[in-house]
């Protein structure tokens, strides 16, 4: 899932201190799994806004809603009828919903209320890391289903550099060193050899396109 | 070895059987033109080919191509070192026709140190390739004559191509193989990682030979000589892939403070005398990290000096 | 044993710390409270095993959160005490209640801010919601 | 009254600095007479320094106000006499021992409180003031904490100091 | 099944003592469907225990763990609680007995009497408050202690002097003074005998000087100055001037292993830990750096983690001194003086500012008197007498003993037995259960769900307790002004009988559909008004109290009109979360009528037969071939009991028992479901087929092993062996089989091998034992063999140290040894030379010797496996861990699962036996309810909304939601503890917790703070 | 104290009893000394213990009450 960290309120707040009628719309997807912009976090912040609307000494409305999903315009089209109450809106979903937001509600300024941060996993309650950087050609099949582009700080493709050590990386002792992931599983999986094939340059097309990417399905198109 | 071409002067030494020098100089960090010639004046009559850093541990510093050219024009053989974190395939490719048009014809392929370790952590990285990758570009181009993406180039730049390997770091098992898959790629020089652990070095080595690969790419052993105890401490413990064995540590601090200096300089010497006995090894690479002046006396000392002549 | 304490503590009874939400919180603060605190069970003897120590991690947000809106995280502690100590309790509530008279009403009350807001579902109205 | 009798003795006033007697409405002679015999003896005790009675004045006065006192001597003849509420009657020694007992206990406590009043006091301290035993002072400072006169307000290194709570 | 009168058994049992060991068995009684009388000679239930300050080695405090209890005790349908009464006479047999009892007059009606403690304040007299051990004063009207139950005040008449004021003052009219005794007599089907134990009292020795110097304080009178309901309100302080002590020496033993004229000569089994539990929480009260020190012989710290207890005492800086001290001197002003001599022999002094007397338990006089009433055998020390094999019946059938009267104990092996004697009781009677019970006959709950709330506001006055302090009248007022409000009025007393009526029919008549109550506190009240609520057929979820007494009135004394504001704020609180409440359908679920036990030993065996004696079924699983388990290694008990026949008959019981299927060569291969509703695969038999059984309930009984040891050339030399080694090896002898011991000339024993140390630092309980009596047997073999016992405590607890005594007498000698001077033991060729340090010499000996007995620890089994599959907890050495190491020593924290036997911790074969009953007892309690609430206040999933985010999965401290096929999270009402973590960790919130819902909480906080803003 | 010493007392009297006795002692003139002040009650048993202690804070070196 995408996972995204909450925004700091005060950085929230200076965007929204202009504004008098404001709605905080969550996300019910990825956002919600990851505790950055469900419901709860929708709750958390709106009241926060209004204590600081009050003390301030503002008339403000801060309401709440949460969409099924931001990235869907069903869903983003079931604020239609209550969008033009609102001078601003804070999207707690990921980079996707705030701007698919914003291009249904041209008028409307659109706020992130979280920062949108990686594809990943729930290690353990309350810690998600990264898992795939949707780089749009997937290489899993030879690194033996792990990913050197984004387990490796430098994104090496033909193995490990020379400064990991005990299976850390050099950059950080709390990251594994992708690479060595790697090798355990590619011993494992008695597939050494292909490690000793050298990897040609990588295609970034599919990943460093020009504009937003695409992805095209036909079949499953209308 | 080999049979291709003998591009460089380094490389006709390493060929003729010859115990191969090479040694490096790091770039000022300032517009400063002196600091290369002074460096490169030093060591140049002590070695075969001087290395010259890329923005080493991702400080920012002269650009290694300007100095290469530099060093070049001294009448000295320069080994132009690259790495992939900063530039593209496009920029790194370019630098590469530019080098050739120099008549730069060492070069070092290398990925780079993160640049969370230098002066601009906060930099976007590229690594589009990495090192093997340029290894194989540069093969690409100077071989096929072709671009990457296969453009036909007119005229090709002639490199001796290098690669670095680090034969202590994690996990060891892999350390062989990965050698191969640069020999593989291209490589036909390795520069090695600091050697102080002797013993694992000879492992790593005794790999290489079962393989054959040093039959296939000349080892240079890298040597770093310490300063004193506390660089051998840093060393161990702050520097990624750096094994200094404690035996090394203890016979430094077992000698008054300033004799440790003198001390380093001759366990460096001893090292490179017992490395000589190495299968496989076929020459050395002084890396004299600020310290340079110390270049001479080492290459003497080793039994290294004078250099054998080539044309 | 009946033990004096300031008449303006107000107590909230739930089943366990760890039903404390975040948002209990905030609204308190909303209402316009002065001060909020939750008294837990001691750590390590939470009834429902690790209540307390939830509950202690959401008051430490809560702090972060005061902090940044200008209120002051110093409003809202944790505090956590047993069945049987019953001094302690009021000594907790003269202790918060002289804490809060130091740092004085909260800002919302002299503001004269009116900050408002409805939960809606996407499908009724916010008149509906209302 | 043998009740502030009791009282003016435990407090070093001296139970003859009052007195009771039974004058009927025929015994003129008798009232003088004694009125004289008082004003003998008061003579012997000397004027009474009110100023160095202070506080075991204001002690007994505690006391009397008391309703522990009050209580008992309302009910002493009830027990004593008629008969209590289980319709038996109290040894009126029995009862005597009991009330000067708890007379004596109050009149501790109510010095210890007139002490307290003048600010936070280690037991010692109050022992020295009230001229009480140590023992004595912990014992009733522990009766007047059970029924929330007095509490601990605060350690000073291992010395706890006490204050008295408004009743 | 009808005794040998013909007559049916009565499904009745009397209790005697309320104490923590007679209320458990109570609890176990009324819930297994018999009545429970539980007579009691005090005005209130609750025994010693709640006189302690914290417990051990867990360091709960006591009033927190047992109050609860209490709580259940006094409310439980079942158990009829009779104070101030004693049994005069017991006539009949088991099954129908016929007591007769006597009634002292309490004076006070509990049934008016409210607790509001006007009395007591009016009270013109004073006594000493045994509750605080004379500490404090307390009047003549008093209740024992603030939380007893039954919730009513006494008259004590032995220092009334029936001045009539508490009549006068009693709103409740409450006060009888024509109260009188009264007999009566009662029929029941048996009787529990838990009087408990008294506390020595050492003003018998003039040497310790008790009577005269205050700050010599005996240990319960310690525990009431730790205690912060205690009279220095938890404050460290000593009696004499109230000063904080800096040194305090507790010394132990007093009134315990001596044979002087006054003392006792057993020992009292828990104040080696009390002290040490004092020493520890004395320090934690400090302000300063407490000196504490310890003086005794042994330090017997031998119960489940009590060894580590000990040894974090000592990191915590405790001195621990061995020395007996013989009196106490008084030094200066009111300081005290100790001379003793240390190990060494030396000479020393030393002066406290506070001794503890460490005094052990003897049996009363008057339940000696009771004992020989009742007919029942009482041993030479006065406990009741039981066989090691039936270890909680008394020489009378049908009369069973529990807690201290069987010995001196702590609280967990009380309570354990307690639970035991109530499964004798439950096997005898089952035939009778649920036959004499009384049950609730409630009206149908009327359906409000659709009703706009109509909310009916009760403020009460509490007599004088409120209403003297917040204007009732006001608040009243006040009330009627809110929203949804249709009723108000304000009650003398709110809780009495007459205002409950009142309340149904106003409740009728003006169709109120939810009900707030203003007055005392709901942790006492709330449960009688939801009852009212119930018999007028509305849901108790209707219910809300608001808390003007103890949390207004009461600690607000000072400022009325503030008090009174507070008053109403809380009445507007309580009103706006009324209208919220939502009635709540609890669900009945059929519990499976029987069990399976895990483990075939003696625990298992013992457990399993006793449930099915009271009527469930049995399914017992042995992994070995043959059940039998570990006591097939023992001959005989220290008491002489023949182990072998006892379990040899006690296996063909099992086996012929018709509710019990015996499974050799099993294993549980896997296991789900929730209390009462288990399924269960276990592979059976050498065939490895599987089979499946649905059972309601769990008892682990898997046993432990003894270390083999690596040490002390142990599998080098045949000389060499453990007590279990000699066991068989002495048997082998009587059938004429090798070694012979009676030739040894010298044998000698190590203690404390593989045990306390730093591989384990436990205690193994039972060795000492096992070398005592082994050594006394090899001395009966062999008078003139040299027998040598190197021990580092001897922990011969309770009434064991008689043959501690007996094995000195026979000339045994017993050296000390440290862990860091271990002995050492060489092969001296066919021989064996051991050497040590004898501390009385103070040098180093020699000695060779025929045979080296090693008393190897006790290791807990391999249960891995097991624990997983169950998901039940285990120590870090690999023992079951208990519910809660006080009060629920055989639960597990997961319901429905009971653990008995070494499984537990290491103990003797009648401690096993007891614990094992205790489990069926436990278990059977749980069974003979048949059905099983669940629902109520647990949380629940709004599936439109939930994200299978797993948040709740991962956050549940019991595990208990899961995602579903329908990938939504799914929380079991069965097995939801009602915590709120889930709640409020739900991102999406989709969960909610009923009765404690957002809205419901929030609304809370609104109303309190209405117009703040 | 060069002066003799005139005590102050103070009498409470029963207006049933003393009060009369008291008259009674005036009708028959026996002399008493006049250090004496007397405050009548309706019944020596409304003396409040507490008036005693206030005649001696108030200065008074004797307090006595007849019944």
């Amino acid at each position: 899932m995408i996972i995204a960290e909450p925004k700091p309120i005060d950085e929230i707040i200076d965007s929204l201190k202009d504004f008098n009628r404001i709605l905080v719309a969550g996300c019910d997807g990825c956002v919600t799994v990851c505790e950055a912009g469900g419901m709860k976090e929708v709750e958390v912040v709106a009241s926060a806004l209004r204590i600081y609307f009050k003390q301030a000494g503002r008339a403000v409305t801060v309401d709440e809603i949460s969409l099924t999903r931001q990235c869907d315009r069903p869903y983003t089209a079931q604020l239609a009828d209550k969008i033009d109450q609102y001078d601003a809106v804070l999207s707690l979903a990921c980079g996707v919903g705030v701007q698919f937001l914003a291009e249904d509600y041209k008028n409307k300024p659109i706020f992130p209320g979280v920062n949108t941060c990686f594809m990943g996993g729930t290690e353990e309650k309350g810690l998600w890391t990264e898992r795939c950087q949707g780089c749009g050609k997937c290489i899993l099949a030879n690194t033996g289903g792990i990913c050197p582009i984004a387990r490796c700080s430098k994104r090496m493709l033909n193995g490990p550099c020379g400064g990991s050590s005990d299976g850390r990386c050099e950059v950080n002792k709390d990251i594994a060193c992708g690479w060595h992931l790697i090798y355990e599983r590619l011993k494992e999986l008695g597939q050494l050899d292909r490690f000793e094939t050298p990897t040609d340059p990588k295609d970034w097309n599919t990943s460093r396109d020009g504009g937003p990417r695409k992805v095209i399905k036909e079949v499953s198109r209308l | 070895m080999s049979t291709t071409p003998l591009y460089s002067k380094l490389q006709k030494i390493l060929a003729a059987g010859h115990f191969g020098v090479t040694s490096e100089c790091g770039p000022p960090r300032s517009c400063d033109p002196k600091g290369v010639e002074e460096k490169a004046r030093m060591i140049g009559d002590y070695v075969d080919a001087i290395n010259v850093t890329d923005n080493q541990t991702a400080v920012v510093r002269q650009c290694s191509l300007a100095s290469c050219i530099r060093i070049k024009q001294m009448g000295y053989d320069p080994v132009l070192q690259m790495v992939t974190r900063d530039r593209n395939r496009i920029a790194l490719q370019s630098d590469l026709l530019g080098a050739g048009s120099f008549g730069i014809n060492n070069i070092l392929c290398l990925t780079g140190d993160h640049q969370s370790f230098g002066d601009h952590p906060n930099a976007a990285n590229v690594f589009d390739l990495d090192s093997t990758q340029l290894v194989q570009t540069v093969k690409k181009m100077r071989d096929e004559g072709k671009l990457l993406s296969g453009f036909e180039l007119k005229e090709c730049p002639q490199m001796f191509i290098g690669a670095a390997e680090n034969p202590f770091a994690d996990p060891f098992e892999i350390r062989v193989s990965r050698l191969a898959k640069k020999v593989a790629a291209g490589a036909q020089f390795i520069q090695t990682q600091c050697i102080y652990n002797i013993p694992k070095f000879k492992q790593w080595m005794q790999g290489v030979v079962d393989r054959g690969l040093d039959e296939k790419v000349y080892i240079m052993a890298g040597m770093t000589p310490m300063k004193g105890v506390g660089m051998a401490k840093y060393m161990k413990n702050r520097v990624p892939g750096m094994d200094v064995p404690d035996d090394l540590i203890k016979r430094l601090s077992g000698v008054p403070k300033e004799k440790q200096a003198e001390e380093g300089i001759k366990i460096c010497i001893e090292q490179i005398q017992e490395l000589k006995e190495v299968k496989g090894v076929k020459g050395f690479h002084i890396m004299a990290i600020e310290w340079e002046e110390k270049v001479p006396e080492i290459v003497q000392q080793a039994g290294l000096y004078p250099r054998p002549k080539v044309d | 044993m009946r033990l004096s304490y300031p008449t303006n503590v107000k107590i909230v009874k739930l089943p366990c710390s760890g039903r404390v939400d975040v948002v209990h919180l905030l609204k308190a603060f909303e209402d316009g409270a002065d001060g909020v605190y939750v008294a837990g069970c001691l750590e390590g003897d939470c009834h429902y095993q690790v209540g307390n120590l939830r509950a202690k991690k959401r008051v430490a947000y809560v702090k972060d959160i005061l902090d940044k809106i200008g209120i002051g995280g110093e409003r809202v502690a944790m505090y956590n005490l047993s069945a049987g100590q019953g001094p302690r309790f009021a000594e907790i509530a003269r202790e918060m209640s002289e804490k809060i008279k130091q740092l004085g009403p909260t800002p919302l009350r002299k503001s004269g801010g009116s900050a408002k807001g409805v939960k809606l579902t996407p499908g009724t109205t916010k008149e509906e919601a209302a | 009254m043998s009740v502030v009798e009791q009282l003016l003795d435990y407090s070093g006033i001296g139970r003859k600095r009052m007195a009771l007697r039974w004058v009927s409405a025929a015994e003129g002679q008798i009232f003088a007479d004694t009125v004289k015999e008082l004003t003998e003896s008061t003579k012997e005790l000397g004027p009474f320094d009110a100023q160095a009675y202070n506080l075991q004045l204001a002690a007994v006065e505690r006391v009397l106000q008391g309703p522990r006192v009050r209580w008992m001597t309302g009910v002493d003849l009830h027990v004593t006499e008629r008969g209590n509420v289980y319709g038996e009657k109290v040894d009126e020694q029995a009862f005597r021992a009991m009330f000067e007992q708890s007379l004596k206990e109050e009149y501790e406590k109510a010095l210890i409180l007139e002490v307290l009043g003048d600010g936070p006091s280690s037991v010692r301290e109050m022992a020295g003031k009230t001229g009480l035993p140590v023992y004595t002072v912990s014992l009733r400072l522990n009766d007047l904490e059970r029924r929330g006169l007095a509490d601990l307000q605060k350690f000073e290194g291992s010395t706890p100091r006490f204050v008295r709570l408004a009743a | 099944m009808a005794n040998s009168s013909g007559k049916k058994k009565k499904g009745a049992v009397l209790v005697v003592g309320a104490g923590v060991a007679g209320m458990q068995a109570s609890l176990d009684l009324a819930s297994s469907g018999y009545l429970v009388h539980l007579v009691d000679k005090s005005p209130t239930i609750g025994g010693i225990m709640s006189q302690l300050d914290k417990t051990f080695p867990t360091n709960d405090c006591a009033m927190c763990i047992i109050s609860p209890k209490l709580v259940e005790v006094g409310r439980h349908l079942n158990i009829n609680i009779l104070p101030n009464t004693e049994v005069e006479g017991l006539e009949g047999e088991a099954g129908n007995f016929q007591v007769a009892l006597k009634s002292h007059p309490r004076y006070i009606d509990l049934k008016a009497c409210t607790a509001c403690g006007q009395c007591r304040q009016v009270c013109p007299v004073t006594a000493v408050n045994e509750f605080n051990q004379a500490l404090d004063l307390r009047e003549a009207t008093y209740m024992r202690y603030p939380q007893a139950i039954p919730r009513g005040f006494t008259i004590d008449r032995n220092v009334c002097i029936g001045c009539g004021l508490c009549e006068k003052v009693c709103l409740a009219e409450a006060v009888h003074y024509d109260d009188t005794a009264k007999e009566f007599s009662l029929d029941v089907g048996a009787v529990i005998l838990a009087p408990g134990n008294e506390i020595f009292d050492p003003s018998k020795f003039d040497t310790y000087n008790y009577l005269n110097l205050p700050n010599v304080v005996t240990s319960l009178e310690f525990e009431r100055i730790l205690s912060a309901s205690g009279p220095y309100r938890g404050h460290l302080m000593r009696p004499y001037d109230r000063e904080e002590p800096a040194k305090i020496a507790w010394l132990q033993c007093v009134g315990s292993r001596n044979i002087n004229a006054c003392d006792n000569s057993y020992c009292s089994a828990v104040c080696c830990m009390y002290a040490i539990k004092e020493a520890v929480i004395a320090k934690e009260h400090a302000h300063g750096n407490l000196d504490t020190a310890i003086f005794y012989m042994d330090m017997r710290t031998y119960g489940k983690e009590f060894e580590q207890y000990y040894n974090r005492a000592k990191e915590h800086g405790v001195r621990f001194i061995r020395s007996r001290i013989h009196s106490i001197e008084p030094e200066g002003e009111c300081d005290l003086r100790l001379t003793y001599a240390d190990e060494q022999g030396q000479q020393k002094s030393e002066v406290f500012d506070m001794v503890v007397l460490s005094v052990g338990f003897e049996v009363g006089k008057e339940t000696v008197e009771l004992g020989k009433r009742l007919n029942i055998d009482l041993n030479r020390h006065k406990f009741a007498v039981t066989d090691g094999f039936k270890p909680v019946e008394t020489s009378r059938p049908g009369v069973y003993v529990c807690g201290t009267l069987q010995g001196p104990k702590d609280i967990p092996q009380s309570v354990m037995e307690a639970s035991g004697a109530a499964a004798g009781t439950s096997a005898l009677l089952s035939e009778s259960r649920w036959t004499e019970t009384r049950s609730l006959q409630l009206p149908p709950q009327r359906d409000v769900s659709k009703e706009p709330p109509r909310i009916g506001v009760f403020v009460c006055n509490c007599g004088i307790n409120i209403g003297g302090i917040v204007d009732v009248p006001a608040v009243r007022e006040y009330a009627r002004t809110l929203p949804y409000v249709v009723h108000v009025e304000d009650n003398l007393f709110t809780c009495s009988q007459d205002t409950q009526v009142r309340m149904g029919q106003v409740i009728k008549e003006k169709g109120i559909n939810r009900m707030v109550v203003a007055a005392c506190t709901p942790l006492t009240h709330e449960p009688l008004f939801r009852e009212t609520l119930l018999d007028i057929g509305l849901n108790k979820y209707l219910f809300e109290m608001a808390n003007i007494r103890n949390q207004d009135s009461w600690v607000h004394m000072k400022d009325r009109q503030k008090a009174t504001d507070k008053a109403k704020d809380l009445v507007r609180m309580s009103v706006a979360r009324a209208a919220l409440l939502q009635q709540l359908e609890e669900q009945k679920i059929q519990i499976q009528q029987s069990g399976l036990v895990i483990g075939g030993g003696i625990a298992g065996m013992n457990a399993a037969l006793n449930l099915a004696q009271q009527g469930f079924s049995a399914i017992l699983v042995e992994k070995g071939t043959e059940l039998g388990g570990l006591a097939r290694c023992v001959t005989h008990t220290i008491d002489g009991m023949e182990v072998q026949p006892y379990v040899d008959s006690l296996i063909a019981e099992v086996k012929a028992h018709p509710g019990i299927k015996v499974l050799t060569e099993s294993e549980v291969t896997s296991f789900k479901g929730y209390k009462g509703n288990f399924t269960t695969k276990v592979r059976v038999g050498s065939s490895l087929e599987e089979e499946t059984f649905e059972h309601g309930v769990v008892i682990v009984a898997t046993g432990a092993k003894e270390y083999r040891p690596k040490e002390f050339l142990y599998g080098e030399h045949d000389g060499v062996m453990t007590q279990m080694d000699l066991d068989e090896v002495l048997r082998q002898r009587g059938a004429g089989n090798g070694n012979d011991p009676a030739k040894w000339n010298r044998a000698i024993m190590i203690q404390c091998v593989g045990s306390r140390n730093e591989e384990n630092p436990n205690c193994s309980r039972i060795c000492c034992q096992s070398a005592v009596k082994h050594a006394l047997e090899l001395k009966k073999l062999n008078p003139a063999m040299d027998i040598v016992i190197l021990y580092r405590d001897m922990r011969m607890y309770g009434l064991l140290e008689d043959y501690y005594t007996e094995a000195r007498r026979q000339g045994i000698i017993f050296s000390r040894f440290d862990l860091d001077d271990l002995p050492k033991v060489e092969s001296n060729g066919a021989g064996l030379k051991v050497t040590f340090h004898d501390h009385v010499l103070q040098r180093h000996i020699q000695m060779p010797a025929d045979a080296v007995v090693l008393s190897a620890a006790t290791l807990a089994a391999n249960t891995d496996q097991l624990a997983t599959q169950l998901k039940v907890p285990r120590n870090a050495y690999g023992f079951f861990i208990e519910a809660h190491a006080k009060l629920r020593p055989v639960d597990f924290s997961s319901e429905g699962i009971y653990l008995c036997g070494t499984a537990h911790s290491p103990k003797l074969i009648s401690e096993s036996i007891t614990q094992s009953l205790a489990a069926a007892s436990r278990a059977g309690s749980f069974l003979a309810g048949k059905t099983l609430s669940v629902g109520g206040a647990v949380a629940h999933v709004d599936k439109s909304h939930c994200a299978a985010c797993l948040v709740c999965v991962m956050s549940c401290p019991y595990g208990v939601p899961k995602i579903n096929d329908e990938n939504v999270s799914e929380i079991n009402p069965a097995l939801c503890q009602g915590c709120g973590v889930c709640v409020s960790e739900c991102p999406a919130k989709a969960i909610q917790l009923s009765h404690f819902e957002d809205d419901q909480i929030t609304v809370e906080v609104h109303a309190l703070l209405e117009g703040a803003v | 104290m060069n002066e003799v010493f005139e005590p102050k007392m103070l009498a409470f009297l029963c207006n049933w009893c003393a009060y009369a006795g008291a008259d009674l002692a005036g009708v028959s003139r026996f002399q008493y000394p006049p250090t004496i002040r007397v405050i009548r009650t309706m019944c020596s048993g409304r003396v409040d213990p507490l008036y005693v202690i206030e005649g001696l804070k108030d200065g008074f070196d004797q307090v006595s009450v007849f019944g």
